[in-house]
């Protein structure tokens, strides 16, 4: 009886009057498992995972430099040189099913982290939680400066829902219980369906229901977009002028910010001829990254116009002096003559290293990501102006990922990992930490083999510092070897972007007003979600 | 005894044989299912989380692969697929659960339709050769040819996209939850209509050309003859005589057809975002996670056997010349 | 001699159209009489089968019927004109009053169908106020009427004997007690014990229920000793017709000669075998005039160039022959 | 005398040759257990001599040309012995198979389908030479003993066929192809599976004359199969008659012919269309009803007895030796267990 | 003497396979004729493609999506890139593929299933067991993976991976063939003729499977084709290799026909099409020529309809009516 019920109150679509809100991206078919911890479940895949479970404070990664939004907690305050935390709790906060939200349930959460490295998919090494009435209080060995954000953004789960559970690395969490907005009304592989709850803590909400769908390719994706079946989405798309825009230039509205991630094309520098800065430097400096961003990023992934391959305007505040007003404009003869002092000769058109051996490499990247393909492809138009012949090698992901991590390459585009500071960048690219030789698999970075001792210091500087000058000093001379050694190329930011329709909902995060990270994936969704209202 | 005993040997043989190479090939292949996660998240999922996916997934301690081996059969006798990566901690059993009933239903519909309709295509234009159905041959040869996700693509910009007449996208409308109920049934039906289309165009040729040239051959066997100088009904010759025998290869290409029904049309589901185990297997390939890998594997082995066997018993009740008796 | 059931004339066949057809029966005239057995003789290719199966309209593609006439006169006496009749009407006359053993019974029985099914739909074709049970009934019958148990009716064709299905095909062919029987080589397969139950059974019904038969084989002796007239065919014409003791004693064409000459008998003086030398001639490459000259020992002026007409040998008319050692010189025939 | 002895040399003979052919079991064999076999051959002694026709008549069914096979070798054997020339032979492969294939040749049945339609007449020729290491030394030797091949044959004028495909011949032709590449081995004994019975009447003769021939001027030892108990008659110095697997009967062919001993071959004889047969239809007695037997599971005693009208109670149980009659005729028939029952049979055939 | 035999030739074209001198006879129908011409069209772009292309395939332009123009036939690409070239220069990649694979489990199929069929005994339950592994294993899955195997997917390593996964079909039909040949008399006849196993199977029943041996080839060229070309498209083969895959696979992820650049989309899919269905057509010309009842084309001009059980009656009007005259006049 209750099946043949599933479907009779069913509307269709979204519309401000039914209160829907349509929203997903090409993910595939999802099995119903809302574990927020893991990567894997679909509450993380398509993003509702942050609609339930909700964050001590709300930060921005394109407003990496500015302040939290308390949520959760009222306040936080580092200590001790960020080994510290204390968060005061909001009294009011209360979780879907009635029970307060309270500091037991924080100092939970981090025990449970702390407990399952499995769930800690931060990797922050965290000391010791301690529940001080309403506060909570956490301390830890080494300096989290550069973890700061990550920390105050952890979600809360429930203890007395979780600390009955026997595995959590394994529970599908199939009724998800949290303090957020909406909780799980139905799921199914193609579409989970989210309702509000009204007893929100903070209030009720105008959107009364989500729908996130999966599509299985980004074509299907943006057909839904352009059609008006779906209204909020993260997909790449080729000309989305004409495809998405166009279809609705009053309504359809795209918005592609970035944090402080990056693309760009890796060297292995561990091979000649590509262990001399000078050569790295010369082709950074004739790479038209406007032409990618045109032609392989679709104007979506923000253009790096610094030399220092910090996005702007998400990283506008830590860009050293001397690199404020540089810009990346190619200059072929600027590089030539770089790499004429270094050493190197032309000569009928191919270029020859300082040992006479003519400059050749092969660029690789997995068959099929074709931004990726095309912007090598424009790179190595570009080089073949200083007479460097490269040719595109595809592989499959697999392939690549494995060849990679062993450093078997000689050059590939390739993103960083992205933080509240360029930190987490350049530590990706230039860790001499993480150097393994080649032939060994060096997962968390640095898969250029980059090694610079310089550059190490200054990491372990940035993140262990005690003063904001020591801080900008090591800062400072990472940009300086960035752009002098160039182990990387920066050639686009990562965006962190969203198509989104103002058709039944207006309200979004604009250029303008950029309150929150517009993608819906993103933990400031639930700004967005809560700051939506009909659009008549 | 021993004979009966001997095909069921060489069925379990081949069956082992075919499950131990599922099992070793996505092993062989290199990279691994942290890797492939980390890279499809493309850097909005830090580096930092290997260590705590690989400790989920159990990878960080190693095993050797014939430890692996055994293991696996372990779990397999027990009924235990494992759990799936992508998914995790989803079990196999389940993501194939969720799934194959989508594509049982559009690619087992579509392959039985295309097998009627074409089945009887073949019978008409065998039957009455010569005359203008002739002329469908050029044009069933050159709809074969094309691959099907062209066509289904062009499918889709023509009837969802400049004439919206069907979805373009999904197996049922979002806003339903599978049940049996009539809202659901219909909408799964509209949404099987376009991708079903496709399937349907493109594999009926196959199946007309067969028949048409198995009612061809039987057509001048003796045994038509005989029934047309007996006088019978053009009915009863064309479908009683020639294409009850004509079938028969048909048949048995329809039985093995199914067995592959469960490798899914990765394609088709692909472009039309069906939700179906042939884009979960692929899916699967590109995020190395053999634990469903090696499942779905399993599932087509082992429905590709059933259906050699389906074969097998289908010619024997319908040909009752290999129906020996003593 | 009885009156006429079956009257061809001037009969000719094509197989394939346009220029590449095969001209495989050329004027073809032949009568089969009430009750008779007429027996069709010649050498493989010559024709046989296919005059057999015009006569139906029963030719496989690419088979023509390019012209002639069949006639069938019924019992009251009207002829029907085969050739003209539409596709139901040649369906109602199929069977029910011209039955047929095709050559090779092996294949002539629907091997996914019963014995029972394929006995009962001819009577469900046409009789159909017959009731279910009196369909049984009847291919009971008819199965005992040749030497079948009953129980036999729910085998299938390949559960049975070569002998028995062969016996199946002639109880299906007597099932609506037709006029006519053509048998086309219905005892090929067979060894010569089982050949002769048959053949025996076959003549007993005969006389019952008065049919004529068509009887067609290679078998020269079995043909004399069972048929009642015999028509001899070479490259796609009757080149004799007479009755079969005639033919047997005192054969007109060089061509029923050599056959007679060419198989050993088992009783009786053992005699001088001399054969027919060469190989017949190719359809498509008949050579002008008679077709058997260019093996014919007894070849006169004109055979090269001119058919010879079958026609009644030196005012005998009980029997003709196309040869012109019986008829005046070809160039008198044409002034 | 010396020719004569050199006739009548036996050159290949069977003793109690037996084959038995594994049937695919059934469902309910496999219930119940059973290995069937087809009791194909059963215990058949014959003997070939040179510059003699042996002729080897019989149901359709009854285990001829598995007799022929056997003896050219096809076939392993369940049970008895083959001698040539005296030794006895193992069914060999390779070497030892190759040099037996040069002295006992087989032609099979179907001139139709026992030439590969791929390959022309000299690739056919050739080669049965070659193998046989009768082709010579080049070209022009080649050419010389396969224009003599074919001139054996009658196949005259011998350029004309060299190059045909089978297609293009005519059966009679095909036919003798198939026995020139037997006498391509030059071999002592022809095996002659009903050379004839898929030949039109006027082409038959033609054959069975160049056997004729062949025995006369080369003096073969030829088995002649045939189910045509007249062409044997013809053209064989002896005849062999075989029921269900067993030879029942054996002698001078004018003897077997025309006064048969055993029930079966008057069966036979009787059945065989005749133009000239003096006995009317109905008088004739009713024989030979029922149908052969099954050869999975022959009849006990006597393979004959279920159809056989004088079968006697010992007919059911005893399996009937061979009594020997008068003039070298032979029969295995209960009949003729004691000598006068024969005399007696001879007096009434008379 | 002439040597023509009528029953000959009716068993000739009944049954018995390609002897050699009309072993090209099934280049007569109209169908294989059209099919050969495509395919041959196709070869000819295979060989001389990358010269005549007007365009480097990878050369970006200024003209971005152009449609087809004088300038580029079949328009342009998102990146500028001309279609027309990238599908000249294709060419080469799939036919090779298509043929190398086809060539490859052609060999294999004729190897293992020829063998099993012929050996019998233990050697065939093997062989049998191991093409029945192969039909068993899901084939495009199984290419996706191998084809991942190896960092460097180029065309002969895809290539020679469809054939390792499309093999096995045709060994079992060519098993099937092969059992049945094996005990045709003309086999047993060589045999008794003293020639060797390999010999028989090399010499006697090999050539008598050219027919099905062809089809079989040309099956799975059509298969590797489509393959190849759906790897491409998912982008797992070489993308940076042009063919018509690699065509689809850039105008698919750039939403060509979302964009409405048809000119992207269609022409490598009709490409396709147009090389299956020639391959088709050949195909149809050997199942022709092996068994002529198939034949649909009538060789006169005289409009005859032929129904099976009803025999056209066409009295004489031209020729026949001619001859049936000068009969007459004969007789008269
Ligand atoms: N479908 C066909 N196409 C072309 N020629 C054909 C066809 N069928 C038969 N023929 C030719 O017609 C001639 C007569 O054939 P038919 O079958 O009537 O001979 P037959 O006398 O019955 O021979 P047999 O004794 O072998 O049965 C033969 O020469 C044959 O080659
Ligand atoms: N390879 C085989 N396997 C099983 N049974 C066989 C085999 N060969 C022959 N037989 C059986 O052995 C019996 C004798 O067959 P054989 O071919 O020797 O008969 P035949 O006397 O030559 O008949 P025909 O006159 O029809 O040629 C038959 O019942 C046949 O079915
Ligand atoms: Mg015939
Ligand atoms: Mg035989």
């Amino acid at each position: 009886a209750g099946c043949s019920s599933a479907n009779s109150n069913a509307n269709k679509g979204g519309s401000a009057a039914s209160g829907i809100l349509t929203l997903g991206k090409p993910d595939g078919p999802q099995t119903n498992n809302s574990n927020p911890f893991l990567s894997t479940s679909a509450g993380a895949t398509l993003g509702y995972r942050y609609m339930i479970y909700e964050p001590l404070a709300m930060t921005s990664q394109i407003r990496p430099a500015d302040k939290a939004d308390p949520w959760l907690a009222t306040s936080w305050k580092w200590d001790l040189n960020f080994t510290k935390v204390t968060f005061t709790l909001d009294d009011k906060a209360k979780w879907a099913d009635g029970k307060p939200l309270t500091a037991e349930d924080v100092a939970f959460t981090f025990n449970l982290l702390k407990k399952h490295p499995a769930l800690n998919g931060n990797g922050i090494a965290f000391g010791g939680v301690e529940v001080q009435g309403k506060k909570v209080v956490l301390t830890f060995d080494d300096s989290q400066y550069v973890n700061q954000n990550k920390i105050i953004q952890q979600f809360i789960v429930p203890k007395h829902i979780w600390e009955g559970v026997k595995n959590p690395e394994t529970w599908p969490n199939r009724t998800p219980v949290g303090s957020g907005p909406y909780k799980l009304k139905t799921f199914t592989p193609q579409t989970t369906t989210l309702t509000a709850t009204p007893t929100y803590w903070k209030g009720a909400t105008k959107v009364k229901e989500l729908r996130y769908s999966t599509y299985n390719d980004n074509s299907a994706a943006t057909t839904a977009l352009a059609g008006g079946k779906l209204e909020w989405s993260f997909v790449f798309m080729p000309n989305y002028k004409q495809l998405y825009i166009a279809k609705d230039p009053k309504n359809h509205k795209l918005w592609f910010p970035s944090g402080l991630g990056i693309h760009g094309l890796w060297f292995n520098t561990a091979r000649k001829p590509f262990d001399n800065p000078a050569l790295r430097k010369a082709m950074a400096m004739v790479v038209d990254r406007n032409a990618i961003y045109t032609q392989a990023e679709a104007t979506l992934y923000p253009e790096i116009t610094n030399p220092t391959g910090i996005p702007l305007p998400a990283g506008k505040s830590f860009i050293a002096p001397e690199y404020k007003n540089a810009t990346t404009k190619p200059d072929v003869e600027g590089a030539k003559k770089i790499l004429d002092k270094a050493g190197f000769t032309l000569s009928g058109g191919v270029l020859k290293d300082p040992s006479g051996k003519p400059v050749k490499l092969t660029f690789t990247d997995p068959a099929g990501w074709n931004d990726y393909i095309t912007g090598l492809a424009i790179i190595k138009d570009n080089i073949k102006k200083l007479g460097i012949e490269a040719k595109v090698k595809t592989q499959t992901a697999e392939a690549w990922g494995a060849d990679v991590a062993n450093g078997n390459f000689d050059a590939t585009l390739h993103w960083t990992n992205s933080g509240a500071t360029p930190y987490d960048m350049y530590q990706n690219i230039m860790d001499g930490a993480l150097l393994q030789p080649i032939g060994k698999a060096s997962q968390l970075g640095n898969f250029g083999r980059f090694k610079n001792t310089e550059a190490t210091e200054a990491l372990k500087d940035f993140a262990s510092a005690t003063t904001d000058t020591a801080r900008i000093t090591a800062m400072n001379t990472l940009q300086k070897i960035m752009v002098e050694q160039a182990p990387m190329i920066p050639t686009a930011a990562a965006p962190i972007g969203a198509e989104y329709s103002t058709k039944n909902w207006v309200g979004w995060p604009t250029e303008a007003d950029p309150y929150a990270d517009p993608q819906h994936t993103q933990p400031s969704s639930l700004e967005v979600v809560l700051k939506l209202k009909p659009s008549k | 005894m021993k004979y009966l005993l001997q095909r069921l040997a060489f069925y379990l043989v081949t069956a082992w044989a075919a499950i131990t190479i599922n099992f070793l090939i996505p092993r062989l292949m290199p990279g691994d299912p942290v890797q492939a996660l980390i890279a499809r998240f493309q850097g909005q999922l830090d580096t930092s989380a290997i260590a705590s996916l690989k400790a989920l997934f159990g990878l960080d301690k190693h095993q050797s692969i014939w430890q692996q081996y055994t293991d696996y059969w372990g779990h397999l006798l027990d009924g235990d697929l494992g759990l799936s990566f992508t998914f995790f901690p989803t079990p196999v059993s389940e993501v194939i659960a969720q799934s194959l009933p989508w594509t049982l239903a559009l690619v087992g519909i579509t392959t039985l339709i295309s097998f009627v309709l074409g089945t009887g295509i073949g019978v008409f234009t065998g039957w009455r050769r010569g005359s203008w159905m002739d002329s469908l041959l050029p044009v069933t040869t050159f709809i074969s040819a094309i691959p099907y996700f062209w066509l289904g693509l062009i499918a889709i910009s023509l009837f969802a996209v400049k004439w919206p007449l069907f979805p373009a996208a999904g197996g049922y409308d979002n806003s339903l939850v599978p049940a049996f109920d009539w809202p659901f049934i219909s909408s799964a039906l509209y949404h099987g209509v376009l991708p079903g289309l496709t399937i349907v165009l493109s594999a009926v040729a196959g199946w007309i050309l067969g028949m048409r040239n198995m009612m061809v051959t039987v057509s001048s066997e003796d045994y038509v003859m005989v029934a047309q100088a007996k006088g019978l009904s053009e009915r009863r010759v064309m479908f009683g005589y020639a294409a009850r025998n004509a079938i028969l290869p048909n048949i048995s290409g329809f039985a093995l057809s199914l067995g592959f029904i469960v490798g899914g049309t990765l394609l088709v589901e692909m472009v039309f975002s069906y939700p179906g185990i042939g884009y979960q297997l692929f899916q699967g390939v590109g995020a190395k996670d053999y634990p469903l890998m090696q499942g779905v594997f399993l599932i087509i082995t082992l429905s590709v056997l059933a259906a050699n066997l389906l074969a097998d018993v289908l010619y024997m009740i319908l040909d009752p010349r290999t129906r020996r008796e003593a | 001699m009885s009156e006429p059931v079956l009257s061809i004339s001037g009969l000719n066949v094509d197989y394939g159209t346009g220029d590449d057809a095969v001209h495989a029966l050329r004027d073809i005239d032949l009568t089969l009489h009430r009750g008779e057995v007429l027996g069709l003789a010649g050498e493989s290719g010559s024709g046989k089968s296919t005059l057999a199966y015009a006569v139906t309209r029963l030719l496989s593609p690419p088979g023509v019927i390019t012209g002639g006439e069949v006639r069938y006169h019924q019992r009251g006496g009207e002829a029907l004109d085969l050739l003209t009749l539409s596709a139901p009407e040649l369906r109602a006359f199929r069977w029910q009053e011209l039955s047929i053993v095709f050559q090779g019974a092996m294949n002539s029985l629907n091997p996914v169908h019963t014995v029972h099914s394929q006995l009962t739909d001819v009577l469900q074709a046409h009789r159909p106020e017959m009731k279910r049970a009196q369909r049984t009934a009847r291919a009971e019958e008819l199965l005992k009427l040749v030497g079948i148990s009953a129980d036999r009716l729910g085998a299938y064709p390949h559960q049975l004997s070569g002998g028995m299905r062969q016996r199946v095909m002639i109880a299906m062919a007597l099932a609506l007690e037709p006029e006519i029987v053509i048998m086309d080589e219905p005892t090929t397969a067979l060894d010569v014990v089982m050949q002769r139950q048959i053949l025996r059974q076959l003549v007993k019904l005969r006389e019952e229920l008065g049919f004529s038969v068509v009887f067609i084989t290679h078998d020269i002796s079995l043909l004399i000793e069972f048929s009642d007239r015999i028509a001899i065919m070479y490259g796609g014409r009757i080149v004799e017709e007479a009755g079969s003791s005639d033919i047997y004693r005192d054969p007109r064409h060089p061509y029923s000669d050599g056959l007679l000459h060419s198989f050993p008998a088992l009783h009786g003086p053992r005699r001088e075998l001399s054969g027919i030398p060469g190989s017949p001639p190719h359809l498509s490459a008949m050579p002008a005039g008679c077709a058997f000259h260019l093996r014919c020992a007894k070849k006169v002026e004109g055979c090269d160039t001119h058919v010879p007409v079958l026609a009644a040998p030196d005012g005998d008319s009980s029997r003709s022959v196309a040869c012109w050692l019986h008829r005046e010189a070809p160039a008198a025939a044409r002034a | 005398m010396s020719e004569q002895l050199e006739k009548n040399h036996v050159v290949l003979e069977a003793r109690g040759v037996t084959k038995h052919f594994a049937v695919r079991r059934t469902g309910r064999d496999l219930l119940a257990g059973k290995r069937r076999t087809v009791h194909a051959v059963d215990d058949v002694s014959l003997t070939l001599r040179r510059g003699t026709v042996t002729a080897l008549v019989g149901e359709s069914g009854s285990g001829k040309s598995t007799v022929a096979r056997l003896l050219a070798q096809l076939y392993p054997l369940t049970e008895g012995e083959i001698h040539l020339g005296g030794k006895p032979v193992k069914a060999g492969r390779g070497r030892s198979f190759r040099s037996y294939v040069r002295r006992v040749q087989l032609i099979f049945q179907d001139p139709f389908a026992s030439l590969n339609p791929v390959h022309t007449v000299r690739y056919h020729l050739t080669r049965a030479l070659k193998i046989h290491g009768r082709a010579g030394s080049g070209e022009a030797e080649l050419e010389q003993n396969l224009t003599a091949l074919l001139n054996r044959v009658q196949l005259t004028p011998p350029h004309q066929y060299l190059d045909k495909f089978p297609h293009e011949l005519s059966g009679g032709q095909r036919q003798r192809v198939a026995i020139a590449r037997a006498l391509g081995a030059d071999p002592q004994v022809l095996l002659a599976d009903e050379p004839v019975s898929m030949l039109d009447v006027s082409i038959r003769l033609g054959v069975l004359n160049l056997l004729k021939d062949l025995k006369d001027r080369m003096h073969l030892a030829i088995l002649y199969i045939t189910h045509d108990i007249a062409s044997a008659r013809y053209f064989a110095d002896s005849t062999l008659v075989m029921y269900a697997g067993r030879i029942v009967e054996g002698g001078d062919s004018e003897t077997v012919t025309q006064r048969p001993a055993h029930p079966y071959t008057q069966l036979l004889i009787a059945s065989a269309p005749d133009p000239d047969r003096v006995v009317a239809e109905a008088e004739q007695e009713e024989t030979g009803s029922g149908e052969p037997p099954s050869l999975i599971a022959p009849p006990a005693g006597c393979r004959f007895h279920p159809r056989c009208p004088k079968a006697m109670e010992r007919c059911r149980t005893e399996l009937p030796p061979r009594f020997d009659l008068a003039d070298g005729q032979w029969a295995a028939c209960w009949l003729y267990a004691d000598g006068r029952a024969a005399d007696h049979e001879k007096e009434a055939a008379k | 003497m002439a040597v023509t035999a009528p029953e000959v030739a009716v068993l000739a074209t009944a049954d018995t396979p390609a002897p050699s001198k009309r072993r090209f006879r099934f280049l007569r129908g109209r169908k294989t004729v059209i099919g050969l011409g495509i395919l041959l069209f196709f070869v000819l772009i295979a060989v001389i493609g990358p010269w005549i292309a007007p365009y480097d395939p990878d050369t970006m332009g200024k003209e971005l999506l152009q449609p087809p123009s004088g300038a580029h036939w079949f328009g342009t690409t998102q990146t500028g890139q001309d279609v027309l070239s990238q599908i000249l220069v294709g060419t080469r990649g799939v036919l090779v593929v298509g043929f190398t694979a086809g060539i490859l489990a052609t060999i294999l199929s004729v190897l293992i299933g020829v063998s099993a069929g012929f050996l019998g005994g233990t050697a065939d339950e093997v062989l049998s067991l191991l093409s029945n592994v192969f039909l068993v294993i899901p084939g495009l899955p199984l290419i996706i993976i191998i084809a991942s195997f190896v960092s460097d997917a180029g065309d002969l390593l895809i290539a020679t991976v469809i054939a390792l996964t499309s093999w096995a079909w045709g060994a079992r039909v060519l098993r099937a063939q092969t059992l049945s040949l094996r005990r045709r008399d003309y086999v047993e006849a060589a045999r008794a003729t003293g020639e060797s196993t390999w010999r028989i199977i090399l010499f006697e029943v090999m050539p008598n499977l050219t027919a099905v041996i062809a089809s079989g080839f040309v099956g799975t060229v059509i298969f590797a084709i489509l393959s190849e070309i759906t790897l491409a498209f998912i982008g797992v083969a070489d993308i940076s290799n042009w063919n018509w895959g690699t065509v689809l696979f850039w105008a698919q992820s750039n939403q060509a026909l979302a964009q409405g650049a048809w000119w992207w989309f269609v022409p490598a899919g009709l490409c396709i099409a147009l090389l299956g269905m020639s391959l088709a057509l050949i195909n149809f010309g050997i199942d022709e020529f092996v068994n002529p009842r198939l034949r649909t084309e009538t060789g006169g001009s005289r409009k005859v309809r032929m129904r099976v059980g009803f025999t056209p009656v066409a009295r004489a009007t031209d020729k026949a009516g001619a001859r049936g005259r000068h009969d007459k006049e004969t007789r008269s």
